[in-house]
């Protein structure tokens, strides 16, 4: 087998160094009727690399991905163009086959790079401190909730437009805590809802919770909320799906959040139907001992040079036990570095060129694809890249699906997204990065209105 | 090989993207949200980005470069045919909520992963949505919670042993369950008796590390199960030592009704310096209906359906709900899924008997030179355990860690489990040879004889690392967690030597 | 980071690669001729593998590790985008003698390519099959002597710039030319005044660099080509330092009749620690009629067709031939393409622009310091040269060679040319950064002033390189060129330190 | 522009230094006249990343790659599996962006690689000794034909059933050096053709070439023709297109070769369309001195550590200049890596077991294909994987041509690679590895069978 490196001498003399008759002498411990005396049934044997190859090839022709087809999707995952760099870097073995940095000596790559990443994102979001990152967006919104219930001592978040999987996610776990979570259930109109929001907190409320740009496409006035929440003693936790869109907009903290949480998937990472994925999650600097996750943070070494180690591990699970901040022990490290990478190669500028475009693109298609006949634009107020048309009298989901018959992958379904709210079965999400070409544009909107005519 | 940080390499003015399209201005209706001016983060162009990172890189200790014995963190050689696999077009470049007609492959390589994890365990049905261990911990637990709750049985104690992984009471805990300690017997496994003592109305169930983090089968694993289960109670069993056993026990015929598998622990996707993991959770029968969604099942005209929030109250009516985003870690699904056929049935028994062999050949090496608690009791599983016992009065188990990184190998892991003082645990795992496991040997004898002459250098080891040891006090006491422009400060990188070395 | 040898890692027995087809015998009729025994040969598992390459890679130094400022040796970055698109299946899995119906897209990269050179160096044809810039050297001067052949005009003399590369006198000779020197002036360029009096009947032509190897262009190049031409002879021009003057010159406007490109100098292709190059020849109208085979035409359908040996009586009756097997370096083709696309025209004048920049800026950082034999006489191209003729007795070039990597850099190109003593001849390309050449300047500096100061220290760099000097008379004295088992030789390795620092 | 890091300030700052009033001033010895002022006409401005791919991926499609077809090309490239360890190492910085190790403190890697890549071609070819590569076969055959009249300094070759192309090749630099080469042009027949070879052997004799495998598939008896060149003080330089051969047949070494050159394409490189490829070459130790290319060789540190170097550079044209061996500078040093690590995962067994799984497939397609009415296997003396079909009545080429509109990559007709020789034209060269599954051999079989019909 071409991963085991042992011969058959090498076991033979390492048995008899051991003083065991056989191999199965090591596993005297195990109960002999649990003992399996032969390949476990119903896997197949071992495969060359090449049959394995031409297996899995086969699963993934299953598959139509998105280079084949016009591709509009986004809701929480975007397709973005990943320099070739990054995917070169995160794939030399130092990085990709490193255990996580327990002894920094011999571990300053990956943790400057988690240095230098926390940075990025605390500068993209507009926060004081970054965290090394977490499971994936969703998740770090939960932590999110569950951090301002340890800062704020409450228990109750309202929860705005953000995407439903991050809302379930929160759920689950707030059934099992005993928070409580505040849905406002967004519709499908241009009003980003903050007033709507703001009518939910009060007094006992822990953390509102809004998504910037929300699930709809459209940009809520964090400002507004903010000084809502402040007011009665909440925090502003605000999630950021699509961190491109910092590009463009004003940072969350620069308007007034006190925790940013995101998926970073959009720079570096790619889709990956779904994940590993890369969770965000910066704060205001006197939150530091109450992140969740791991921290990268300066120091010296011995011989008083620089250098960098994960810190406040007193928060963390391997010293404090079931007093930990949370249980979290694997974050998403070589997601983090492709994200870094990404971002080292765009910097603040080529972010914000790539934001721009990605803006002017969406704004196009949505000014082409709103003038079909059928088809009402909901977001009037504006949008970053992703925009909800509304379909009067057709579900979203049966569209969508009659698209992907004629080769396209147009948008995703609010139905989908809300299957408990009917008036939303109508909404389909539009997303368009910078992959997204004229004439994808231009196939989708004909396709469109052959399917609405 | 010094590398500054990026935000001392001058980047301002440069790109490393070119862009072909000009988007002009923003539309009027978003003109109040747009930033005043770009995030402040440096950009370097194509050629320094390839060479920072290059050169950091070369600072990292990793398994392409050698062994890693850490014990209870599996590192074990990770295939590069599973990276070419993972980066197929059809899997890479997908969208987690295209319409399930264009993704059947995507479906049918999770159906056949969890297939397969079910069949090695023996167990009922698998949630494949967690993204880690820990993660695949607390869906377990909460799986377990949801079960007793439906059965109008609160119980507020979940039991573990000392010697249990951190994530283990943090996950219990953060369940909202009290964690109260398991007792063990001088052999460094749970004590039988005692734990019988303790069951009772008020115990949810039990944490139980097989095998455990002392390298050791847990012979009574049935014997707690049925113990537990007759209490009320339910098993959930920490599968981060699966590795051990894959192919040779499936923990299902222990009793167990709840295990997560850490895909790159026993099925050998990369770490990558701290993740990402996956941790799928295989469930007895007792706990499959509480399964999280999503999870797959195949229609009346035998499609992949992914059963979610809209399918869920047909399909899963009695299902705990969503624990993130999507449908799991689908990169490390096609890795594991590589791994396992490459290996089949018959490898895969192979990778566990040569795990077991090669932590035995360590422990018989070594036992005379170093305290070896449990040795006397028979042979360990994936891991050999040794404490500092016969050192030196000054003379600790860090030192013999940072000592072997002079030798050119990452430290075994240590003062864990802490039930051993001064712990050393090493795992070498399958995939070291017999030849690198001989050097690896030489070394830690030296060190131990070194030790225990009191060798002073030991001290001040490493020497020939990147860093000295590094003042984690000072990390700790005063964070700087991102960097700040000092006044003055130049942005100069230091002369450094070649990286060859 | 020592490493032994793959014969020493005790590899019997392995097996890297798995295999699912039993083979049974081999057929009878070639029963005579099969092996008695394995061709004796270690193999090793794939995690040994990966760990032996990835531990020797650390050994090396590249230019994903820190500059390469070897003047003549242009070491630019490699782009990670070349390496993507030349494994691309359509392209990395395509047969050669594939019908040519089913490669018209890899046909159409050779087109475009070609295209493009023609243009940016303002020639009639190119022959894309060399497979190296030697070996684009002998297409060039195979076609001159072809050409003059065919006017029934033998000539038997070739001359030679005495500072031009090794290449250019071996091809002559290798092509059965005699060949001479042409003198240079003071100020390190061809000297007309006595190139056109050697000029007459007996001279095929000249070989000329340009830029030159003393960083110079030359600026008679028009007068040069036109006595040349005036004395019956033909123009090869060495394109090794074409990256000096991309998109700023074209060659073809000198009057020169054939020019060789290392796609690797200027175009970015990797040379992956010695090679594959590819070095396609420009060539005049004059000698187009001469290009070898194959080469692409359009047929009257507008299909691309390859014109070989069944072809070529109709398509190229005056080809002087097949220089190699298939078509050329298609792997380069894809890599060149892609940067030429990535750069455009706009970009490849900047790619020059910086080059030459960054040349002239070390120039003038060190003229104080070190000798700098022509900068008197105005700007440099794309590499900067000096002597040793300010050192003091008993330093040398080499020193400051070897003392430069234990600054961290790779050395300058040194000895060469021989026309200027004790020769340094540094390259920074366009690649390097501002910042990155004030460090290499400072270190230069900072050698320039220890070897003044006759700081004996230098004779013993390097100290900080995975090996101190080679004893390169005792390896050619008596060659080892390949491993032999020692009686007795353990195969152990040597124990090492870790490779980070 | 992405791969340029100066920036505007940098620049001005430079020509400050420098004293130049603008770029233009450094370019000053250039005649005004021939000084672009503009881009160069007839190209495109420069492009993103993603516009590059996607051209380059667009002109990718309009190929047809072996992948997605029966695929039965051989003669002289070799469809093998190669391991994906094997690219992801080559990728690797330090090896792919290193320079020709003339600083060999600083280039161990590439060259241990190196001495190790002589050892594994030494012992493939069973000869003392080899070099660290040439440009591909074809140049390696002439070259080994070069040394031998070196060695011999005779001037005569006579050449066996040779690639057409490595024929043409030497033909091209005989006809320049006044070497005479003597081609024994192959028939369709099962005879190897030794008699014929070894009848135009003479005491002017420098070398007699010969393949093994032959280009028709053949195995020639080498030691019969060694002992009949070693009698007229000739040299016997044998070609091996195909080194997967040698790990079913005896070394040509061993069967009285002086020198053995090949194409190592097969283990490690890939298709590539025909390069960049790497050229074998071995020979008896005491011709070391005559060798063409670089060597490698074992030496001292000034510590005394073993460490490698390029040795007998005497020999070369940095060097020697006019006076050397060959012209040769660049080899193919990441193809020699490429094929040392496949060696390296294979060993000799694994060779072996490859070999024998590429015989019998090869033989398992042959009696199938053979089986078909209108079809003869010329090869009935025994092949390796590779075998001739002659079609009577029919062009190959326009089979072969017929095939591809099927779908079916089915060989390489002899009237493309001998269209000097018309009784070749019924030739159809077929090649079966080792990534030939049943179902392409008999998808092969029905579509030929039809065509034929």
């Amino acid at each position: 087998m071409r991963y085991l490196p042992l011969t058959e001498t090498d076991r033979s003399a390492m048995l008899e160094k051991i003083g065991a008759s056989d191999i199965d002498a090591l596993f005297a411990d195990v109960p002999a009727e649990a003992l399996q005396k032969t390949p476990i049934a119903g896997l197949p044997l071992h495969a060359s690399e090449m049959a394995v190859e031409r297996h899995m090839k086969r699963l993934a022709a299953q598959n139509l991905s998105a280079a084949d087809a016009p591709f509009f999707l986004g809701a929480g995952a975007y397709r973005h163009h990943v320099p070739a760099t990054v995917d070169h870097i995160i794939q030399r073995g130092e990085f990709l086959t490193a255990y996580t940095p327990y002894q920094p000596e011999i571990a300053q790559g990956t943790l400057q790079v988690l240095f230098e990443f926390q940075t990025q994102v605390a500068r993209m979001f507009g926060t004081d401190i970054a965290n090394a990152s977490m499971y994936d967006g969703s998740t770090a919104c939960w932590e999110a909730i569950a951090m301002a219930g340890r800062i704020t001592k409450k228990s109750r978040a309202v929860i705005g437009a953000i995407h439903p999987h991050y809302l379930a996610t929160s759920q689950t776990m707030a059934r099992f805590t005993g928070d409580t979570l505040v849905p406002v259930t967004p519709v499908l109109s241009a009003d980003a809802g903050e007033d709507a929001v703001i009518a939910e907190i009060d007094e006992t409320t822990s953390a509102v919770v809004v998504q910037y740009p929300d699930i709809l496409g459209r940009i809520p006035d964090l400002q507004k909320i903010a000084d809502a929440a402040h007011e009665k003693g909440a925090l502003l936790i605000t999630v950021v799906t699509e961190p491109v869109a910092l590009g463009l907009l004003e940072s969350p903290g620069s308007l007034g959040s006190d925790v940013v949480v995101g998926e970073g998937q959009s720079l570096g990472v790619g889709l990956n139907f779904g994940g590993p994925y890369l969770g965000l999650f910066g704060a205001r600097e006197k939150y530091t001992r109450q992140m969740p996750g791991r921290l990268c943070g300066e120091t010296v070494d011995a011989d008083g040079k620089r250098g960098f180690v994960l810190t406040l591990s007193t928060r963390e699970q391997h010293i404090r036990r079931e007093k930990a901040t949370s249980n979290i022990c694997t974050n998403s490290g070589l997601c983090a570095l492709a994200f870094s990478i990404h971002m080292t190669l765009l910097g603040g500028e080529g972010l914000g060129k790539l934001a721009a475009i990605n803006h002017a693109r969406a704004a196009h298609a949505a000014k082409r694809l709103g003038a079909i006949k059928g088809v009402e634009l909901v977001n009037t107020g504006g949008f970053f890249n992703e925009f909800t048309l509304r379909l009067p009298g057709h579900d979203a989901r049966e569209i969508a699906f009659r698209l992907t018959k004629r080769g396209i992958l147009g948008g995703v379904s609010m139905g989908r997204l809300f299957p408990d709210h009917d008036e939303m079965g109508e909404g389909l999400l539009v997303c368009v990065t910078e992959t997204v070409s004229d004439e994808d544009i231009g196939l989708f909107a004909d396709a469109l209105e052959e399917e609405l005519a | 090989l010094e590398e500054p940080l990026i935000f001392e390499l001058r980047g301002k003015g440069k790109c490393g993207v070119d862009f072909d399209y000009d988007p002009g201005e923003p539309s009027p209706e978003i003109a109040k949200f747009v930033r005043k001016k770009d995030v402040e983060l440096p950009a370097l162009a194509e050629p320094e980005t390839v060479r920072h990172y290059t050169r950091l890189s070369r600072q990292n200790y990793a398994i392409d470069l050698g062994p890693f014995p850490l014990g209870s963190c599996t590192m074990k050689h990770n295939p590069r045919l599973n990276e070419a696999v993972a980066r197929l077009p059809g899997f890479a470049d997908i969208h987690p909520l295209q319409p399930m007609d264009t993704v059947q492959g995507a479906f049918a390589v999770i159906e056949q992963l969890a297939d397969w994890l079910m069949k090695l365990t023996n167990m009922s049905a698998v949630a494949m949505s967690p993204k880690a261990g820990a993660h695949g911990e607390l869906c377990g637990i909460l799986a377990m919670r949801a079960a007793l709750e439906a059965r109008g049985d609160a119980r507020e104690v979940v039991l573990v042993p000392e010697s249990a992984h951190g994530t283990n009471p943090a996950t219990a805990a953060f369940a909202g369950y009290k964690v109260e300690n398991i007792p063990a017997t001088k052999d460094g496994r749970v004590d039988l008796a005692k734990l019988k003592e303790r069951l009772g109305p008020d115990v949810a169930g039990v944490m139980i590390t097989n095998p455990n983090t002392c390298g050791l089968f847990e012979r009574d694993m049935k014997a707690i199960s049925d113990a537990v289960h007759a209490a009320g109670g339910l098993v959930y069993c920490d599968g981060a030592n699966f590795n051990a056993i894959v192919g040779k026990v499936r923990p299902g015929d222990l009793g167990i009704d709840a295990m997560h598998i850490n895909l790159h622990k026993t099925f050998s996707t990369p770490h990558g310096g701290g993740g990402p993991g996956s941790g799928p959770v295989v469930l007895s029968a007792a706990l499959a209906p509480f399964a999280p969604i999503p999870f797959l099942r195949r229609d009346d005209k035998g499609r992949l359906r992914m059963v979610e929030e809209r399918s869920a109250k047909t399909h899963a009516p009695e299902s705990f709900g969503r624990m993130a985003a999507f449908h799991g870690q689908m990169g490390m699904f096609t890795r594991a899924l590589a791994y396992i056929l490459s290996h089949g049935a018959d490898g895969l028994r192979q990778v566990a008997e040569d795990a077991v062999l090669n932590a035995n050949y360590v422990l018989r090496s070594l036992e005379d030179v170093l305290d070896a608690p449990y040795a006397d009791a028979g042979p360990c599983m994936h891991e050999a355990l040794f404490s500092d016992d016969n050192l030196p009065d000054g003379m600790t188990t860090l030192d013999i860690a940072k000592g072997l990184i002079d030798e050119g190998f990452h430290p075994m892991t240590v003062y864990f489990p802490l039930v051993v003082h001064g712990a050393m645990l090493i795992e070498p795992t399958e995939t070291e040879s017999k030849i690198g496991l001989d050097r690896f040997i030489g070394s830690m004898r030296s060190l131990a004889e070194r030790a225990k002459a009191g060798d002073e250098t030991l001290k001040s080891a490493p020497r020939y690392a990147p860093r000295r040891r590094m003042d984690e006090a000072r990390a700790a006491r005063k964070p700087v967690l991102t960097w700040k422009a000092a006044p003055g400060q130049p942005g100069e990188p230091s002369l450094s030597e070649i990286g060859g070395s």
